[in-house]
């Protein structure tokens, strides 16, 4: 059935509304919606009066899918909902489903999840980088940036054949022993990747264009943030220190040392920073855990066959948009009753309408990569 | 907005001394000349059990103890014959839901009297079940004086065989106490639910998904319409007695005119 | 009938065309570019009178300048509506006095220039560099005019600003 | 016959002869530009560009060319058609007129106007109207602001970039593009070295002018889509595409011609007054040079996948051997002639390296907005401008009424308008925040 909204999607709708305030469409292809976005801004000349998201085109049930599969079966669906950063959308959704089941990955499947949970996040935040800067019109940061993230996903392959989607954990522990040299791999990465993000620091942090794009737009406050639920880097760039690695460590995080970077005004320039500064973290996590992975089986005994005893759970990690949590209901039965993903990325779209008003058309560009959402999670 | 404090949270599982698993031996002792990414001594029994493929999706295994005798091509597991294991080595079973009586839930209950319906820890986690009409009052104290600050997530479950068939889910974080809380009110088919917008905005779109998927109805709500599914669509998807493949087959018989798309 | 005729005659040629099509023009667009040229073309004249500096700043001035604006305000503001406004030409009559007296004088200046219709004599060929002579006049002899002419355009300018800045 | 080499028919088929040879070669360097763009982009980038068509992507401009040729003409139906025509030929006509007074080499001009400069400047300013046009006639709500906004970036930068100029003419006393260059030869320094603020300010105000780098929001991709081009496909297309480049090499002319001393050769003065050895190494660098450009060619040609490729490589070496015969050549030939041809490279040589510049900043700024860009312009480089001007002039005054010598009085000049330059920028920040109005 033909989608009134899809038809008169394309035109640019010019409905004079009040004194000369007219609404601009913006997406789903738009070159920087990050995806199936689309958002109707009502703008009085240049600025922004107010704007409403209108999501739902990369919706594809995967709630509903989740009823019909097994747990086990349900694993690789919840790799495509935030598919860039796959391997902490299955660390959330194992982990959930351990604690369902009341068991515990072995030490040393959890220390390797942590070691590929922070690549992902490097990854993540990397991939975040590039686009935000290009549409702010720097052409360069994204091919540095997919040039390191490329490092990391041939780690991924080489330990789970996959880049993307990688499906790389199982519930109850993992699936694959760490090959020969991943330890080396990841080093090599880690010592490589100190300088590459001062590249990245010297060419845009202290440019004068690049402050002028960046301070002062978008500002969200700290009792703003969390009022409407924002998690993640754009909470703690607000000003709120807290960090689910911190307030309730998961995997292997209570073992290693690392900071929360946060600050103040909760403005575009405070997530960048904020965001950089989680990277260099992240590596050092890596690089801490990799002095040593404990020896030890990699799964939990936990039969092929997994029937929770009826019940529910919430289990929520920190994944690199922000708290990742997985509500699940068991009857007892091999498949779930209910899964709930708690999706960072569509809580905080919804910061977007208090941060876009008062702003001009080109920051609301600005706001949404700040946002840094990625549509098929948003969607589920 | 101090910073958190580390105090024994509820459910947090890192320091739980009942739960410590065996193997989890504290690091500081493995550290001890261990020979670079050497293969751990013997193969652990449990890896060949999880290599070979989990039963087929539709028959469920519970019934078929190891096995299962009408299978055709039996997949013999790769490895080398690993002594089969007659029986899945004892489970571990997480702990039974046990009726939860700690200060916040006598707290609530001297306020709200019998709206409290009960309060259970299901693995850990503390559930307040209570009544749907009283759900905002319940919020705002949560939110005002037991400084529940932050809304996680609102969803709702679907329980078609019990009258009241909707279970409406908030889920609670104090970033003072780092603790979590997990309200659930009971909504019966087309009983509107008082909606939260006012105390968490964050409920505003949570509550229009709500409504989207299940069809309950938060009176209150500035602007309750779908939020995922295109405008027009018929029907709530995540209801249990949602049948996609009517769904599928009226789409196509009314768009492409074809009898059944299967 | 030198090349410096020619050129004369194409110039101007093109200087009346186009301005009897800008003012016929429906399209006010069209009738900008008709300007435009019948500008450009008088700016083509002064070259050809060897007068570089004011070619020069015929075009920057003119049609770089204030056409620019001319052509801004066009499009910024909608023309529809004022197509629609009732035109009026009551003044019929005032119109056609002042095309007669207009037509008188051209007649006149065509009659007593006849002999230099056809230019025989040659315009000498470098004459002094005129930019310099316009400089000289200008903040030589000149000085205290240009003094006053540019305040007047200051306070023309602050005016404009302030009209501005109210209605932002 | 005789009659047809007399000097007056002379000054007419020379200059004639040099327009045919610009216009024939500019759509071919305007395309090799953007060729030298896409290499030096994918370098700063850590990847290679194209290299696909030709050895090393050489013949990638001649495959652009014929695409667009190939490629579709669509005029929008309700466009207006005259304008929809004329937009394009305005911007293109304007940007190769500007050529007329360019002085590539002592010989190599057009014509010597005497108000050869200001000739450029206006030609120049008329191309506004290529872009207003073509964003209004091709009726679509998205060029129409696109051409408005870049039509009043035009404006406002053009001001800056003109009173940037003033400074170096200043020193030049003259408009005609020969006597600013003989003016630098006489006075033995070039003048970015006299006024280096207004060699700055032109060069940002000429990166605004041509709608490049930092300034390129009219066709800010992610805004108004691409600005007034968006309707224009084909080869209308490609004419905005030529006029931009064209308008790029005029502005890195200007920028020479008045600030890098045109074809002088650096330390042009010197080698004539002081007699010392006739060749020097400065002469022979130009030939050396493209000589070592010839041997990497013969290097590579062997190493080409292609077969094709190797001999394009090939004929590519050849080319430069000749050039660099020919400037080898002119060295023992008459000193006219060593001039001229040495002093097309050198000019040559200068326009590439400031048109860098412009790659260079447009691969490493992000765009500005639009409000700041207006402010930049009008409350930074205008009045920096007047005042760099005003500086300039008293450092003039001070040297010649009290024989203080320029170079000196030039550096208090610069440190002056240094110091007001950190002022405007520190109280009034140019990149402040926009004042958000206080929204319910």
């Amino acid at each position: 059935m033909s989608d009134p909204r899809t038809t008169e999607l394309t035109n640019v709708s010019t409905t004079v509304l009040g004194a000369d305030e007219i609404i601009l469409n913006m997406g789903p292809q738009h070159p920087s919606t990050h995806g199936v976005l689309r958002v109707k801004l009502r703008l009085d000349g240049e600025r922004v009066v107010d704007s409403e998201c209108i999501i739902g085109y990369l919706h594809r049930g995967v709630e509903k899918i989740a009823e019909h599969r097994s747990y086990q079966q349900f694993a690789p669906y919840v790799d495509r909902m935030d598919y860039v950063a796959a391997v902490s959308n299955g660390l959330g959704y194992c982990e959930a489903v351990e604690k369902l089941l009341g068991t515990e990955a072995p030490i040393r499947a959890r220390v390797v999840r942590t070691i590929l949970t922070e690549l992902q996040r490097i990854a993540s935040h990397l991939l975040w980088l590039g686009t935000h800067a290009l549409d702010i019109g720097a052409l360069t940061p994204v091919f540095y940036c997919f040039r390191e993230r490329e490092e990391i996903l041939k780690i991924f392959e080489k330990y789970c054949g996959a880049r993307l989607t990688t499906h790389a954990f199982r519930i109850g522990g993992l699936q694959y022993e760490t090959y020969d040299g991943f330890e080396q791999d990841v080093k090599r990465f880690c010592d490589d990747f100190a300088h590459r993000i001062d590249e990245y620091e010297t060419l845009l942090t202290e440019n004068r264009i690049w402050v002028g794009r960046t301070k002062g737009v978008g500002i969200l406050s700290a009792a703003d943030a969390i009022a409407l639920g924002v998690t993640g880097p754009v909470l703690r760039a607000s000003g709120v220190k807290w960090d689910l690695r911190k307030a309730m460590p998961y995997a292997a995080y209570d073992l290693y040392k690392f900071e929360i970077p946060t600050r103040e005004t909760g403005d575009t320039y405070d997530r960048y920073v904020v965001r950089m500064e989680e990277m260099r973290q992240s590596r050092l996590i890596c690089l801490q855990a990799i002095e040593n992975i404990p020896t030890g089986p990699i799964m939990a005994r936990i039969g092929k066959v997994l029937k929770p005893p009826p019940g529910e759970v919430y289990h929520s990690i920190e994944a690199p948009k922000g708290e990742l949590g997985y509500y699940i209901v068991s009857d007892g039965t091999t498949q779930p009753y209910r899964v709930r993903v708690r999706p960072p990325s569509f809580i905080n779209l919804q910061a977007l309408d208090k941060m876009a008003r008062g702003s001009l058309v080109a920051d609301v560009v600005a706001i949404i990569g700040t946002i840094d959402i990625v549509l098929g999670e948003v969607d589920r | 907005m101090g910073a958190p404090a580390t105090s024994v949270e509820t459910e947090s599982m890192a320091n739980d001394p009942s739960e410590k698993d065996p193997a989890s031996k504290p690091p500081a002792s493995a550290a001890e000349d261990k020979p670079v990414a050497q293969k751990p001594p013997e193969p652990p029994k449990a890896a060949p059990v999880a290599a070979n493929p989990p039963a087929s999706p539709d028959a469920p295994a519970a019934a078929k103890p190891g096995i299962p005798p009408a299978k055709p091509a039996a997949p013999a597991p790769a490895a080398p014959a690993a002594p089969k294991v007659a029986a899945p080595p004892a489970k571990e079973a997480p702990p039974k839901p046990v009726p939860l009586d700690n200060e916040l839930v006598q707290r609530l209950k001297t306020r709200f009297g019998d709206a409290i319906r009960e309060a259970t820890l299901d693995r850990k986690q503390a559930i307040v079940t209570i009544a749907a009409d009283q759900l905002r009052e319940i919020s705002r104290y949560c939110r005002d004086d037991e400084k529940f600050d932050m809304l996680v997530d609102l969803t709702g479950v679907d329980w078609p065989k019990r009258e009241k068939r909707f279970d409406v889910i908030l889920i609670l974080y104090s970033f003072a106490k780092n603790e979590r809380v997990r309200l659930k009110a009971h909504a019966g088919e087309s009983e509107p639910v008082p909606s939260v917008c006012e105390i968490w905005p964050a409920a505003n779109w949570l509550e229009r998904e709500c409504f989207d998927m299940f069809g309950i109805v938060f009176e209150g709500h500035p602007k309750l319409t779908r939020i995922l599914m295109p405008d027009e669509w018929q029907g709530y998807p995540l209801r249990k007695d949602y049948d996609i493949l009517k769904q599928d087959t009226d789409w196509v018989r009314e768009n492409l005119g074809i009898e059944s798309g299967q | 009938m030198g090349l410096n005729s020619i050129l004369f005659y194409f110039f101007s040629a093109l200087a009346v065309g186009s301005a009897i099509l800008m003012v016929t023009r429906r399209n006010i667009v069209h009738g900008a570019v008709y300007l435009i040229t019948t500008l450009l073309a008088t700016a083509g004249v002064f070259l050809l009178l060897q007068a570089e500096f004011l070619f020069i700043v015929q075009v920057i001035l003119y049609v770089g300048g204030i056409m620019v604006l001319f052509v801004f305000v066009i499009m910024l503001v909608n023309l529809d509506v004022s197509l629609l406004q009732y035109q009026f030409n009551r003044q019929r009559f005032v119109a056609g006095v002042l095309a007669l007296a207009l037509g008188a004088q051209i007649f006149l200046a065509i009659k007593m220039g006849q002999k230099s219709l056809f230019p025989a004599t040659r315009v000498p060929e470098i004459l002094p560099k005129n930019t310099e002579a316009v400089a000289d006049a200008l903040f030589g002899r000149f000085m205290l005019p240009f003094e006053i002419a540019s305040i007047l355009l200051l306070v023309a300018m602050i005016g404009a600003v302030v009209m501005a800045k109210r209605r932002v | 016959m005789g009659h047809l080499f007399t000097p007056s028919v002379m000054r007419l088929v020379l200059p004639v002869l040099y327009a045919v040879v610009i216009v024939a070669v500019l759509p071919l360097m305007a395309g090799y530009i953007v060729l030298m763009e896409r290499k030096v982009m994918a370098d700063m980038q850590a990847r290679l560009g194209p290299m696909r068509v030709g050895p090393h992507g050489l013949l990638q401009p001649i495959a652009d060319a014929v695409k667009l040729l190939l490629k579709e003409d669509i005029i929008p139906d309700k466009a207006d058609r005259l304008m929809f025509w004329l937009a394009p030929l305005v911007s293109v006509t304007m940007a190769l007129l500007a050529y007329a007074a360019l002085p590539i080499g002592p010989a190599f001009q057009i014509a010597d106007l005497n108000i050869g400069l200001l000739f450029i400047l206006a030609v120049s300013s008329l191309g506004i109207y290529g872009i207003v046009l073509g964003g209004w006639a091709s009726n679509s709500h998205y060029s129409l602001l696109g051409a408005l906004r870049s039509a009043a970036q035009l404006v406002s930068y053009e001001t800056a970039a003109g009173l940037g100029l003033i400074s170096a003419l200043l020193l030049a006393g003259s408009l005609s593009m020969k006597d600013i260059v003989m003016a630098q030869y006489d006075q033995g320094m070039w003048f970015i070295f006299y006024v280096p603020i207004g060699f700055f300010i032109y060069m940002v105000g000429s990166i605004a002018e041509t709608n490049r780098a930092p300034f390129d929001l009219p066709e800010a991709e992610s805004e108004l889509v691409a600005g007034y081009m968006t309707e224009y496909s084909g080869f209308r297309w490609s004419l905005y595409f030529l006029a931009e480049y064209a308008n790029m090499i005029i502005v890195a002319g200007i920028a020479t011609t008045l600030f890098l001393g045109g074809w002088l050769r650096p330390f042009a003065s010197y080698h004539d007054h002081m007699p010392g050895t006739s060749i020097e190494l400065l002469d022979a660098l130009p030939a050396l040079l493209v000589l070592g450009v010839a041997l990497y060619c013969f290097l590579l040609a062997p190493k080409q996948p292609v077969k094709i490729q190797k001999i394009v490589m090939g004929l590519v070496g050849i080319l430069c051997l000749a050039i660099a015969g020919a400037l080898a050549g002119s060295l023992f030939a008459s000193p006219a002639v060593l001039q001229g041809v040495h002093g097309a490279f050198w000019f040559m040589a200068k326009v590439f390296a400031y048109l860098y510049f412009f790659l260079w900043f447009r691969f490493t700024f992000p765009r500005y907005r639009f409000d700041q860009l207006m402010r930049l312009g009008w409350r930074f480089l205008i009045p920096l401008a007047l005042v760099n001007l005003i500086t300039m002039a008293v450092a003039l005054l001070m040297s010649r009424e009290w024989g203080w010598s320029l170079r000196v009085t030039s550096i208090l000049a610069i440190v002056l308008t240094l110091g007001v330059a950190m002022w405007l920028a520190k109280n009034d920040d140019v990149d402040s925040v926009v004042p958000v109005p206080e929204s319910e």
